[in-house]
């Protein structure tokens, strides 16, 4: 009974010392999927041994989310924001709390979305097309209206606009192309709203749904795995830059600048590219396989965007979506 | 014939033989008791004839109808039996008011609503509840409960009463309160009753008769005046009552202690049965032994220890190493602890 | 008990207790009434009344309400029905099967929800697939994804809850309530309806009562099995409120509006329970110990053995196995094949991914900190409660009521309004939130099962302590501490399990470095990392049934120490 | 010395009073029992000797040394009266061995370990526990854990010894064996001993003295067992210490006739005759005649009840029920047994008076 107790008591010190959460080092906040933040923060470490570097991963929505409560409490964890919902930054660069940095490396950044003041710099340029099943699918689909078809009745989805930044920016991408009218055909199609953006490429690998908006890179990390997914870009791309940014009053600084200096470099655009999305930097060679396409011609393709407003007209584009999409109705 | 007829009765538990061929007849009216120590079999007697345990041998007949039957694996369900049953833990249900419990049994049977509320109110009275009628047992006494109990097994005018231990978890002056309304109810209803308990006063006081069990078989069945002042043997005598049982060795034809044989002699006559063996035993009770000055009795012995319980007088008297035990009434002479004294046997019973 | 005027033992154990309940249960929950009712420092019912006339938490308000309700209603069936069964039946391995029949208590339910999702969602669903590629057809054999999947899910974990309060009054009542009914002439039809059931019936309220709060309060299969096909119940739509409108206070005073809702309703379960626990009628009086009448199931005997066997490997066997198994999938989608598996998804959350090695040990550390935590300050409350006379107990009383009533999500709410800042203190984000949170949560456990071991303790034997000289102090570390030391020792796993398995309350709290083993689940699946959240799944299954069979372990030697010589 | 002196005591619980105001002596070295029905008090009394309860008013003192006082602003606790005190419910700490027990109040003083281990020893044979040092409370019977409590009290040579119904949850056999045991302890240690029970029986058998409490905690009479048994000084405790006969009289000289009859009762009567007399007798003090001589009061049996050493016969008699018992041996012997409906002969020995209006009662025979 007595070794029991102290055990019990040798533990809970432990447990209280390891509750020493507190700490310097960079704090990053991305919607970045663990196969890419991972090898990101691998190389960077091991560039950087000086530095404890730390990410948390979540989509766009929860992230924001997250930083509000924060700033409403006062306790910011976040040191570097990186995320595929450009609208937000602009929303944080106006309400003044990002750091202003112009990295060496931002001469070489190619991208629809500029910010020579350094507010926040593309890091990549993500895109979505379309991500389906193979196993079901023997005829890969070739344009969006391809989904509106009865073969993919109630097995096309969409992930929640408001989880996932990238699925906003898809939605105001594809209602912007062909109009609201779209979403009401998948509706009627019995399109599914699913949730994060990984979870819907998940949900069609699995053969939950036969097809979706699927992120590039989680695709394509799946299809390596060995998941039954094709993916096909659609003439019509939906290309969606990820910005890094640094938070006003960081603590960390200097490694801030540090890791978006790194994160525009040749090294780490290899290591995005290599898994699967877009660089931002043109000198970077793609894989070989690559399903992506030639990164000019995609920007070429790519609907063009208005990301300034885009925020501003956030809340009413989720609730008209939603209201469309969402079950039961 | 008799009213309970229970012939060559056995039953086993795996390995144990808790009822060993048992036979018994009880007549109509009579109040008949298992008395024995815990474990003796007189329960699973009492559940045999309840019907709520099966027989490995024998046959039980109540009323000149078999209703269980090992050979002709016979068995009447317990609810088909019509008796009237009281258990220890007094097993009124919770949930029903008293009223409602003692008329249960009248309902089941599907007596005539208005019957049942005349013949309810009837128990009620007999079992002085009237005013507790529309009570939930928990609001009762211990004692009020176990005559819902009564009045409830006592509905249908069974002709046969099973009461298992009913007394036990009372306190004693309730006890012998619940003895004399069993009694009198069993005088005005004239049902045969089967009465199991460990507790010897309890059976003396309530039987006719008394069966005293142990290990699952008959040791005497008789009056309780038969049993307490001539039991069949030793274990009847010690099970009965208080009892000082003196080891004794022959000597000169007499009976004398054998670590103190010059103190004198228990008794002036040595049984010639126990002779050859050279020893035997004096069972006598502590109320049948006399307490005279020194020099008065057979035997002499030391007043080890005395207590003054009032009505009684209680003594420990040291012969060599054999302490005897005394009880002595209040108005007979006193004596103190450390006094020598004189002891003697008028009644004495020979076990070997 | 002491010189007069003196500042003893007493007052100051009292004074302690009143500041731990008032600081970490009764300031959460004041805050989240002051929030929903009080409008710049007014009092103001408007935010109340747009809160429950909007139509998405009317919705989730009557959602919540129509699934506890049913689930209440399944579990009581299904509960009664084994227990039943195992108690007053000749089934075979009766023993066993009671034993089998608590198992789903130990596995989490948002573990079941996501191993459910995995068998029966509507087209990938492994049951559902063999099922359409057996009779060729399209449609799905059951959809998961609706609300009669969330009920069936929560009944199958939550059951037990009525099971174990059953098959114990079963054990308890004496046998010769059924016998009377017998002898007085009723077959075992009229005594099971007019003695049993009647008699059983304030254990299955209880129970079902339970069921009801507990499932009122849930959070993880909704999440799971709801929200993508739009079924929102209260702790759901707070989730989504907390998370999606950015922290605004306009979201925090809805949420806490829905859960004074949660509150009041658990309140009200709570004191009916008590009422009918407590109402002296039903109370069953233990008898002597004679088998209790079994009914012969005769032909039905085989075919409800087999039922039972079937619901434990349907409820309890094939979930983990898919969770294990998904788990070794290279990526979610491949057929179950063994060339398609490697534990490399283990090792990979065991070893290599900070996020779920770092879940692992926020779990460990923070529940082990709680639970002891918990365990102490349940017990110092717990002495005041049972063994104190003081002035001013009933306040105490009162207060040591509130942690029964408190659902998860409140808790949550009610911390996050306390400790971000409020009171000059802030640790939002940081494990320490999550740590008061739990101390709240788990308090309840800790003072029923400390002041339970404290009753036990009868006065007299501090009281023989003080006689042979012992002071106060003395009286408790000699006395009173050993002997409630399995009480605390008890209540130490019934706060380190569960908490090891949260869900509720952490996934509103946790920060981006301190996820808990549940939030780490739930937010991978959400992800999208179906594999790795089913290894993570894997891992903390483990760790929890082994947690389970240490601690049976440890009171089955107990109680064999115990009975050893009585 | 352990002289108890309680010396106008008041204690009340709320509006309950239970003591008005209080004076009892115990004597040093004396065997004193307090005998009363439950709820009387005698509990709380003793509870305020141990120190677990302040009077309101009054001192208590025990040698002389002043332990209680409210108006002084005394109050000695518990731990610093060295008491021995002994539960009704053993209060045996179910966590340690016998020894362990025993010697927690000599390590509490600390007193050297050889001596704590020689004294330990020394209490534990004293109690018949020897070899039993290592079992813990759960191996050990009702009786032997009282033993426990009783060498646990005694080990540390207390000046006073309390002791709470300990006897009461013994089967009958034990606790007269532990009665007996008690006493021995007392007379050998010569410690003062406050005995609380509300078995007459006990408080017969061990008391040197006692004092018997009525429902409102007033001391009724206070004497030697035989005193209190033989010479109850009231109609309540008459009644309280055993069966009790109540014949209502009149008293005509020295002759007592049942009330408003010719039947003569006694040829004894005690002086002085109350206003309204009641004839109080013992069960024992009836004898029963089978055949009736001429004058003699008779009675109809209605009852036999064999109790085994003793049979309880019920009369019908005067118009009331009169109990008579005897022993069962004698009975048998002398033929004493009678069937229920005859009539026998009724004698009363040893006739008290109580005043029915006051309950006080007059006299008694030497």
């Amino acid at each position: 009974m007595k070794k029991l107790l102290a055990v019990l008591v040798l533990v809970s010190l432990l447990a209280i010392s390891g509750a020493a959460w507190a700490g310097e080092k960079l704090t990053v906040y991305t919607s970045m999927k663990e196969s890419l933040i991972g090898a990101l923060k691998d190389a960077f470490v091991k560039n950087n041994a000086g530095i404890e570097f730390d990410y948390y991963s979540a989509g766009a929505g929860k992230l924001m989310a997250k930083i509000a409560a924060e700033r409403e409490s006062g306790k910011m964890t976040v040191d570097v924001l990186w995320h595929s919902e450009v609208p937000d930054f602009y929303q944080l660069k106006k309400e003044g709390i990002l750091e202003p940095y112009v990295s060496p490396e931002a001469k070489f950044v190619e991208s629809p979305v500029k910010e020579p003041e350094g507010f926040f710099t593309p890091v990549r340029n993500g895109t979505l097309a379309i991500t389906y099943n193979t196993r079901f699918i023997k005829t890969a689909p070739t344009s969006w209206q391809d989904l509106l078809k009865p073969e993919y009745k109630g097995a096309f989805g969409i992930a929640n606009p408001a989880l996932s930044g990238t699925a906003y920016g898809s939605v105001v991408a594809l209602a912007q192309q062909f109009g609201w009218e779209y979403f009401e055909n998948c509706k009627k199609n019995e399109a599914k709203m699913g949730q994060g953006s990984g979870q819907v490429v998940d949900d069609t690998a699995m053969g939950d749904l036969l097809a979706c908006i699927g992120v590039d890179y989680i695709t394509t990390d799946k299809i390596k795995k060995g998941a039954t997914l094709g993916f096909v870009y659609p003439k019509e791309v939906i290309m969606l830059p990820s910005p890094v940014a640094i938070m006003k009053g960081t603590p960390n600084l200097a490694a801030a600048k540090k890791f978006v200096d790194f994160l525009l470099s040749r090294e780490a655009q290899q290591i995005i590219a290599n898994s699967g999305t877009l660089p931002v930097r043109a000198d970077v060679e793609l894989p070989k396989d690559t399903l992506l396409p030639n990164p000019h011609d995609a920007v070429q393709r790519a609907i063009v965007l208005d990301f300034t407003t885009m925020s501003a007209t956030k809340e009413a584009t989720i609730k008209k979506f939603t209201e469309i999409l969402r079950p039961g109705k | 014939m008799a009213f309970v007829e229970l012939r060559h009765v056995t039953k086993r538990f795996g390995q144990v033989t808790a009822v060993d061929d048992l036979c018994l007849s009880i007549e109509k009216g009579e109040c008949f008791s298992f008395l024995g120590p815990s474990g003796c079999g007189k329960t699973t007697t009492l559940r045999m004839v309840a019907g709520f345990e099966d027989l490995e041998e024998g046959e039980i007949e109540v009323g000149g109808k078999l209703i269980s039957s090992s050979l002709k694996k016979y068995y009447l369900a317990p609810e088909k039996r019509e008796f009237g049953m009281v258990f220890q833990a007094f097993a009124v249900w919770p949930h029903m008011t008293v009223f409602e419990n003692v008329a249960f049994p009248l309902r089941i049977k599907g007596v005539a609503r208005h019957e049942i509320e005349s013949r309810t109110k009837h128990s009620l009275e007999n079992t002085n509840l009237t005013k507790q009628a529309q009570l939930y047992p928990n609001e009762l006494s211990g004692g009020e409960k176990q005559r819902i109990a009564l009045a409830r097994a006592l509905a249908i005018n069974p002709g046969l009463l099973l009461l298992d231990e009913p007394l036990s978890n009372l306190d004693p002056h309730l006890r012998e309160e619940m003895r004399f309304e069993i009694k009198d109810l069993q005088r005005k209803y004239d049902f045969s009753i089967i009465y199991v308990t460990h507790d010897q006063a309890e059976a003396m006081a309530l039987s006719d008769r008394i069966m005293v069990m142990r290990d699952g078989k008959t040791q005497q069945i008789d009056t309780p005046l038969n049993v307490y002042a001539n039991p069949a043997n030793k274990f009847v005598f010690g099970f009965i009552g208080l009892s000082n049982f003196i080891p004794v060795v022959p000597r000169d034809g007499k009976a004398v202690l054998e670590s103190a044989p010059d103190a004198g002699q228990v008794s002036d006559s040595f049984p010639p049965e126990f002779a050859g063996a050279g020893r035997a035993t004096v069972a006598c009770r502590p109320a049948e032994v006399d307490l005279l000055p020194e020099g008065k009795g057979g035997l002499r012995g030391v007043i080890d220890r005395m207590a003054y319980l009032g009505e009684t007088v209680d003594y420990i008297v040291t012969v060599g190493d054999v302490e005897i035990r005394i009880q002595k009434g209040r108005r007979e002479p006193r004596f103190e602890a450390g006094m020598a004294c004189s002891l003697a046997f008028p009644k004495p019973t020979w076990y070997e | 008990m002491n010189r007069t005027g003196k500042f003893g033992i007493a007052e100051l154990l009292f004074v302690l207790s009143l500041l731990i309940l008032i600081v970490i249960v009764a300031l959460p929950v004041l805050l989240i009434f002051w929030t929903s009712f009080v409008v710049d420092g007014h009092f103001n019912l408007s935010a109340v009344v747009e809160v429950l006339t909007k139509p998405d938490t009317f919705e989730a308000l009557k959602m919540s309400l129509l699934l506890a309700a049913c689930v209440t209603v399944t579990c009581t069936a299904v509960g009664t029905l084994f227990a039943w069964l195992v108690t007053r039946t000749d089934m075979p391995f009766k023993e066993t099967m009671k034993v089998l029949f608590t198992i789903p208590f130990m596995l989490p339910a948002f573990i079941g929800a996501l191993a459910w999702k995995m068998l029966l969602s509507p087209r990938a669903g492994y049951i559902n697939q063999f099922w359409m590629a057996l009779f060729g057809t399209r449609t799905p054999l059951f959809n998961i994804y609706s609300f009669w999947g969330i009920v069936i899910i929560e009944t199958m974990y939550l059951f037990p809850f009525v099971f174990i309060q059953v098959s114990g009054a079963l054990e308890r009542m004496d046998p010769t309530l059924e016998e009377s009914a017998r002898i007085a002439g009723a077959g075992l039809f009229t005594i099971t309806r007019k003695i049993t059931i009647p008699l059983i019936l304030p254990a299955v309220v209880s129970g079902a009562l339970l069921v009801c709060l507990y499932s009122l309060a849930h959070f993880g299969t909704p999440a799971i099995l709801g929200t993508e096909v739009g079924i929102y119940t209260i702790p759901t739509k707070i989730y989504e409120l907390i998370h999606q409108s950015a922290g605004s206070f306009t979201a925090i005073r809805a949420a806490t509006v829905m859960s004074v809702i949660l509150v009041l309703s658990a309140a009200v379960i709570l004191y009916t329970q008590n009422r009918v626990v407590k109402s002296g009628r039903f109370q069953i009086i233990a008898g002597k110990s004679v088998r209790p009448t079994v009914l012969k199931l005769r032909g039905l005997r085989t075919p409800l053995f087999i039922l039972c066997i079937v619901y434990l490997l349907v409820t309890v066997v094939m979930p983990t196995v898919t969770i294990f198994l998904v788990g070794l999938l290279k990526t979610y989608g491949l057929p179950l094949q063994l060339g398609n598996m490697t534990f490399e998804n283990f090792y990979y959350v065991l070893f290599k991914w900070k996020l779920t090695k770092d879940a692992i040990f926020n779990s460990l550390y923070l529940s082990l900190g709680a639970a002891l935590v918990t365990m102490v300050a349940g017990g110092i409350i717990s002495y005041v409660l049972v063994k104190m006379k003081v002035r001013g107990k009933w306040f105490l009383e009162f207060l040591g009521m509130l942690p029964f009533s408190l659902p998860g999500t409140v808790i949550a709410l009610g911390v996050i309004l306390t400790w971000s800042g409020r009171f000059g203190i802030n640790i939002y984000n940081t494990g320490w939130i999550i740590f008061v949170a739990y101390i709240a949560r788990y308090m309840a456990f800790s003072l029923k099962s400390n002041s339970a071991a404290l009753e036990q303790v009868h006065d007299s034997l501090v009281e023989a302590s003080r006689a042979s000289g012992a002071t106060p102090w003395q009286s408790l570390r000699d006395v009173v501490i050993p002997l409630i030391r399995p009480g605390m020792i008890a209540a130490f796993f019934l706060i380190f399990l569960p908490a090891l398995r949260e869900l509720t309350t952490s996934v509103l709290l946790y920060g981006p470095t301190t996820r808990t083993i549940g939030v780490a689940i739930y937010t991978l699946n959400e992800d999208g990392e179906t594999v790795y959240a089913c290894a993570l799944a894997g891992v903390a299954l483990l760790l929890i049934v082994g947690g389970e069979i240490l601690i049976k372990r440890f009171f089955e030697k107990k109680k064999r120490l115990d009975n050893g010589g009585a | 010395m352990a002289e108890v002196r309680l010396e106008n005591v008041r204690k009340a619980y709320g509006k309950k009073v239970v003591y008005a105001n209080l004076n009892l002596t115990i004597d040093d070295g004396e065997c004193f029992t307090l005998l009363g029905p439950s709820g009387c008090g005698k509990t709380v009394l003793l509870r305020m000797a141990a120190g677990f309860e302040q009077p309101d008013a009054g001192t208590i003192t025990v040698g002389g040394v002043t332990l209680s006082s409210p108006s002084e602003r005394i109050f000695v606790p518990p731990d610093e009266r060295s008491l021995g005190v002994v539960f009704q419910d053993y209060a045996v700490w179910p966590h340690m061995t016998v020894a362990e027990n025993v010697r927690y109040p000599l390590v509490i003083q600390k007193v050297a370990k050889n001596e704590i281990d020689a004294r330990t020893q020394d209490a534990i044979d004293n109690v018949n526990l020897t070899g039993l040092e290592n079992r813990m409370p759960y191996q050990l019977s009702g009786g032997q854990q009282q033993r426990v409590a009783l060498a646990r009290a005694l080990v540390a040579e207390p000046k006073l010894m309390l002791l709470d119904e300990p006897l009461t949850n013994l089967d009958a056999k034990l606790r007269e064996e532990m009665r007996f045991e008690i006493r021995a302890l007392q007379r050998k240690k010569g410690i003062t001993v406050l005995y609380v029970t509300h078995d007459q029986e006990i408080a017969l058998a061990i008391s040197d003295r006692m004092a018997v409490l009525d429902e409102n905690g007033n001391i009724c009479r206070i004497g030697t067992p035989t005193d209190v048994f033989e010479r109850p000084g009231n109609a309540f405790v008459f009644r309280f210490m055993g069966v009790a006969n109540m014949i209502p009289a009149d008293v005509r000289g020295r002759d007592i006739y049942a009330r408003g009859t010719d039947v003569l009762l006694s040829k004894d009567a005690p002086a002085p005759v109350p206003s309204n007399p009641v004839l109080g007798c013992r069960p024992s003090d009836v004898d029963l005649v089978r055949d009736p001589g001429p004058g003699m009061p008779t009675a109809r049996v209605r009852r036999v009840n064999l109790l085994g050493p003793i049979v309880d016969q019920r009369l019908e008699f005067a118009g009331m029920e009169l109990r008579a018992q005897l022993d069962t041996h004698k009975a048998i012997s002398r033929g004493l047994i009678f069937r229920e409906g005859d009539m026998v002969g009724v004698n009363i020995a040893n006739p008290l008076l109580f005043d029915s209006n006051t309950l006080e009662g007059v006299g008694s025979h030497e």
